[in-house]
């Protein structure tokens, strides 16, 4: 019988950190046996440190990168994270996934895209926006607001200038407040959303980020028109397991890690539970 | 309820000096009794004294915060409350309190292991548990089910409630007789009576929520980092756990007893309880929560306490 | 329906495995039947307090994890009643789905639960309001005890691989109409609240600022829940040593603040009235959203345990009373 | 059977213990390796946990030791402590931990022999026990 709470071993090729803080960190994940998972943009994988713990983590690789590694960006909080930040290269992490039910991506297809990120939540939608402007030609217009604190608290900071020099993509970037140096939007996401207003035609949008951050920007987006059933985000839970068995990720019969974590807005709205 | 009280707290509740009245419900099964806020007057006959009324009635105040409140209490309930207040956790001068003369509470568990059947009604009159079930009707004298912290306190009366119910209470020894038996035996002798208690633990944390001074937001077993006491059934994390909370109440426990009885697996915690409260008593002539303004036993020091055993 | 003597059923079981029998405590070995609804139910039988289920350690540099399956040998869980019977399905509800958890299928296949039927309901069962009863065929055998013999049957694959049915004489009509007359005799002796459609009232009341008044006794213990025959909820956890470890689960409690708290800090049930919810809306609604049943079987015994006399049956009536039904 | 040596888990205070651990070293006097020491900044600042958690952990005996009562750097931080350590030798040992595993002690900077003096004794106290294990340590 397949044990589904059995780890695999992956070998911690590489990592970087993201933020001038040093709290935020990505790490690349190779599997030791050679395999190459197959997963879609917003699932998670149990990530575990051998004698510290197990953590659920959101993918931030994309299935069409070239290359066997998958990527995962975690924020220095707790005893799992703070010892996957301690892992070296060349030490091994425990992974089980893909898990969780990721993206509808189907959905999103032939559609315009509006990526709506905030702090260190932009993991999964990394993921998506990878895989989108690598079928680029699947996908309308693709805006993608993403704010943070402070300009250095900004995740993928290379990559989003890579994104921007393609011209194919639209990208706004906003820090809380004015910061030395920064000479790009100033504002909160639920306000800078406001402000570029990105049309609800077509478009399908998913927002990532603290809850503080989801419950101003979704009235936002609303107000511009789009429906509940075409706003996604992606929720938090504490998990153990990671497929619907420990019980402790329920949002009424629901479950975030086997039923989740992408949720439309419509969907949410049908468990009235706070999250 | 007294009736002189009734109408001293309607008057009270009239003029808005209290939003409600804190005390037990009497339940057909005493067992089941519990505790509830009244805010109207009509809801007080519903408030009755009880000997099996095993909570400590303080654990429940922080549920109420920024209420004023008038609380039934027993001496042992007040002194949590007088502890509490030290501890900055309610201010003991928001409360009007009501003494009871304390009767002691009864540990149900003594009134099943004395009936053979199923139980399914129990009355209390004059010392005597009327207990009725399947296997007929059979009387308890009170002072064979009393709950084994009872028999060690020191205080039954409310040292400082607003006032006092006249009325008999019980005298108990305060002599820690089980303590000194415990203590009279050998260290293997000792660790085998704790092991078996310890080793029913369920790890439920009922001891720790019931009781009145365990208001921690984290506790140090739920800490995984470190990590106190790990996870699973080991007896050695068992008692981790219950060696540490009581170092913890040391100088603070005020010997309710509630965590003996929540308990659903019956651990004599008292055997706990009153070895710390002996011996804060013999050490530092200290007794928890007599005022609303006295220290813990291990927040404050003496030139001349006592320290033979440091070498 | 067969009729077997006493000492020859349990002699036919134990050539099956290890016995274990309903007691006041709970199932043990070598002992005599009870009268009473065991205080502890038998789901440690499938998912045991403690499971460690990885362990893996440092020879050099690389990590070696070792899957640790128990050998599980047979046992006989016997004269559980009916509920706990129950109990043990609805587990598996969680436990079944896909993916499979495998501890759960090897404990469960290395049982044969031979249920009684329960003639001696506890003080505060409550089985019929959830429209169950205490003679409700379940488990693998099923058995009604008679003076000296057990009216039997087999109701699964292992139950009638269990014992040589054949060998024993098939009972007779009046047998049967006996049974029939007990069960009803024994549910009349229960007091009825009918909860049977009580998740549409507790979606219905969800937000209910009754919920306050109903939770305002609980302490949040997690007595409930360890007592609960069908809360199965578990925490993972790991545990280091120098060039070692391993990962367990543990029973854990929705009760508790750690639960549901992430890491950020952040907890969706911080509130203890939320937890509480949480667990009669499981139990009573969830459940029953998704699986079809509700997940209580009426035992009583988080009633009989609770410290603060909270009571599961009032609260139902009250949230009936408070929607307008009686 | 073999003898097992004794591992001593030791606190000392940076002030006083500590520094007398040092000049016993510097003085070379011997004193056994049993003692494994950590550093702390006070007595006081020996919560009892750490000693329910050492034991749980596998160590023979704890040793506690500060500066004497009145020269403490923080003043009134040993006085603290040994209210604690009074209670938490008295409960420990109530459960059936043999007081032998168990000492507390006031070392002053200058007592480089004092120092060692004590660690022999509590290494020898302990090695007089016979080599069961502490009742609270997890076996696995």
């Amino acid at each position: 019988m397949i044990n589904p709470y059995k780890a695999e071993v992956a070998t911690l090729v590489r990592n970087n950190f993201e933020s001038d803080d040093r709290a935020i960190k990505t790490i690349y994940l190779e599997f030791e046996n050679g395999k190459k998972m197959e997963y879609i943009p917003g699932q998670f994988c149990e990530l575990s440190v051998f004698g510290k713990g197990e953590a659920p983590f959101g993918i931030a690789s994309s299935p069409t990168e070239e290359g066997k590694v998958l990527e995962f960006t975690a924020n220095r909080a707790g005893l799992v994270t703070k010892a996957l930040h301690e892992t070296e290269i060349g030490e091994e992490i425990g992974i089980r996934g893909p898990l969780g039910n990721g993206f509808p991506i189907s959905k999103f297809t032939h559609h315009n895209l509006v990526i709506i990120g905030g702090g260190f939540a932009f993991t999964t939608l990394r993921s998506l926006l990878v895989f989108a402007l690598h079928n680029r030609s699947d996908f309308g217009n693709i805006d993608v607001i993403y704010g943070a604190r402070e300009p250095g608290l900004l995740i993928y900071k290379n990559e989003f200038k890579k994104w921007r020099e393609r011209g194919d993509v639209n990208i706004y970037l906003t820090v809380d407040k004015e910061f030395p140096g920064w000479k790009g939007r100033v504002g909160f996401v639920p306000q800078v959303v406001g402000e570029i207003a990105p049309s609800e035609k077509d478009a399908y949008a998913v927002i990532c980020g603290p809850p503080v951050m989801i419950n101003f920007t979704l009235p936002v987006m609303l107000k511009l028109g789009f429906a509940r059933d075409k706003i996604y985000t992606s929720l938090e839970k504490r998990m153990k397991c990671g497929i619907g068995k420990c019980g402790r990720c329920n949002i009424w019969s629901k479950y975030v890690c086997k039923d989740g974590p992408v949720f439309s807005f419509a969907e949410i709205e049908e468990l009235p539970e706070e999250h | 309820m007294d009736k002189k009280i009734i109408e001293l707290l309607k008057e009270k509740l009239e003029n808005g000096e209290i939003e409600g009245v804190l005390g037990f419900e009497r339940k057909q099964y005493p067992e089941k009794n519990g505790v509830i806020f009244v805010n109207h007057s009509e809801g007080f006959k519903r408030i009755a004294d009880s000997l099996f009324n095993t909570l400590n009635i303080a654990t429940y105040l922080g549920k109420l915060k920024g209420k004023k409140v008038a609380v039934l209490v027993r001496g042992c309930e007040e002194r949590a409350i007088n502890m509490l207040s030290v501890e900055n956790q309610l201010n003991r001068e928001e409360f009007f309190l009501i003494g009871l003369p304390c009767q002691g509470i009864v540990n149900i568990r003594k009134v099943k292991s004395l009936y053979e059947g199923e139980i399914k009604n129990i009355e209390e009159k004059d010392r005597l548990i009327m207990v009725e079930g399947d296997k007929g009707k059979i009387e308890i004298s009170v002072s064979k089910v009393l709950s084994n912290s009872c028999l060690d306190c020191q205080r039954p009366t409310s040292p400082t409630a607003d006032i006092n119910i006249e009325g008999d209470t019980i005298s108990p020894d305060a002599d820690f007789l089980k303590v000194k038996e415990i203590e009279s035996l050998s260290f293997p002798d000792r660790w085998e009576i704790f092991k078996n208690e310890f080793e029913s633990c369920i790890r439920c944390y009922s001891c720790r929520e019931v009781c009145p001074l365990c208001y921690c937001e984290t506790c140090f077993v739920d800490s995984s980092d470190p990590q106190w006491v790990e996870p699973g059934k080991d007896v050695s994390d068992i008692a981790s756990f219950h060696l540490i909370r009581m170092l913890h109440m040391a100088g603070r426990c005020v010997g309710c007893g509630a965590c003996e009885i929540a308990c659903p697996e019956g651990i004599k915690l008292s055997y706990l309880t009153s070895k710390i409260a002996k011996d804060v008593k013999e050490a530092f002539n200290y007794e928890s929560g007599l005022t609303a303004t006295q220290k813990p036993a291990l927040s404050e020091f003496k030139q001349n306490d006592k320290g033979e055993f440091i070498l | 329906m067969k009729k077997i003597p006493k000492a020859e059923f349990i002699n036919e079981l134990s050539r099956w495995g290890k016995i274990f029998f309903r007691t006041d405590e709970g199932f043990l070995e070598n002992n005599e039947l009870s009268n009473r609804r065991p205080s502890k139910p038998p789901k440690k039988f499938v998912i045991p307090q403690e499971e460690i289920y990885l362990l893996f350690y440092r020879p050099e540099q690389k990590i070696v994890q070792k899957e640790i399956f128990i050998k599980e040998e047979k046992k006989v869980i016997f004269g559980l009643y009916p509920c706990d019977a129950k109990s043990i399905e609805l587990i598996g509800l969680n436990f079944l789905k896909d993916p499979k958890d495998p501890y759960y299928v090897k404990r469960r296949e290395s049982l044969l639960l031979v249920t009684e039927a329960c003639t001696h309901p506890s003080t505060h069962c409550f089985c019929t309001s959830l429209g169950d009863s205490p003679l409700d065929r379940r488990g693998d055998i099923f058995a009604f005890g008679m003076k000296d013999y057990y009216l039997a049957e087999p109701l699964s694959d292992r139950g009638r691989e269990a014992i040589l049915w054949d060998k024993f004489a098939n009972a007779t009509e009046d047998d049967g109409k006996l049974l029939e007359k007990a069960k009803k005799e024994i549910e009349k002796s229960l007091e009825q609240f009918d909860f049977k459609n009580i998740h549409k009232i507790l979606y219905q009341k969800y937000k209910d600022k009754i919920w306050d008044e109903l939770a305002f006794k609980c302490v949040n213990c997690g007595a409930c829940t360890f007592y609960c025959p069908t809360c199965y909820c578990f925490d993972v956890q790991d545990v280091e040593r120098t060039n070692w470890g391993y990962r367990e689960r543990v029973w854990d409690s929705c009760m508790f603040t750690i639960y549901s708290l992430e890491t950020s800090g952040h907890n969706p049930r911080s509130a203890k009235m939320t937890r509480l919810r949480n667990r009669v809306m499981h139990k009573f609604a969830y459940y029953q959203t998704s699986y079809g049943e509700y997940g209580c079987v009426g035992c009583g015994r988080c009633i009989d345990i609770c410290p603060v006399g909270f009571d599961i049956r009032e609260t139902l009536k009250t949230l009936k009373l408070e929607a307008g039904h009686d | 059977m073999e003898e097992k040596e004794p591992k001593i888990l030791t606190f000392l205070c940076n002030w006083c213990s500590y520094a007398a651990a040092d000049l016993t070293g510097t003085s070379r006097i011997q004193y056994p390796p049993n003692v494994k020491v950590i550093r702390v900044p006070c007595s006081g600042r020996v919560n009892p946990q750490f000693i329910v958690k050492a034991f749980h952990d596998g160590v023979d005996g704890v040793w506690v030791s500060g500066c004497h009562l009145g020269d403490c750097h923080y003043t009134e931080g040993n006085y603290y402590a040994q209210r604690r350590f009074l209670i938490i030798k008295s409960l420990l040992e109530y459960v059936g931990i043999e007081p032998e595993r168990i000492h507390f002690s006031w070392i002053s900077a200058s007592e480089g022999k004092r120092f060692a003096d004590i660690a022999t004794k509590v290494t020898e106290d302990l090695k007089k026990l016979d080599s069961s294990p502490v009742i609270l340590a997890k076996k696995r």
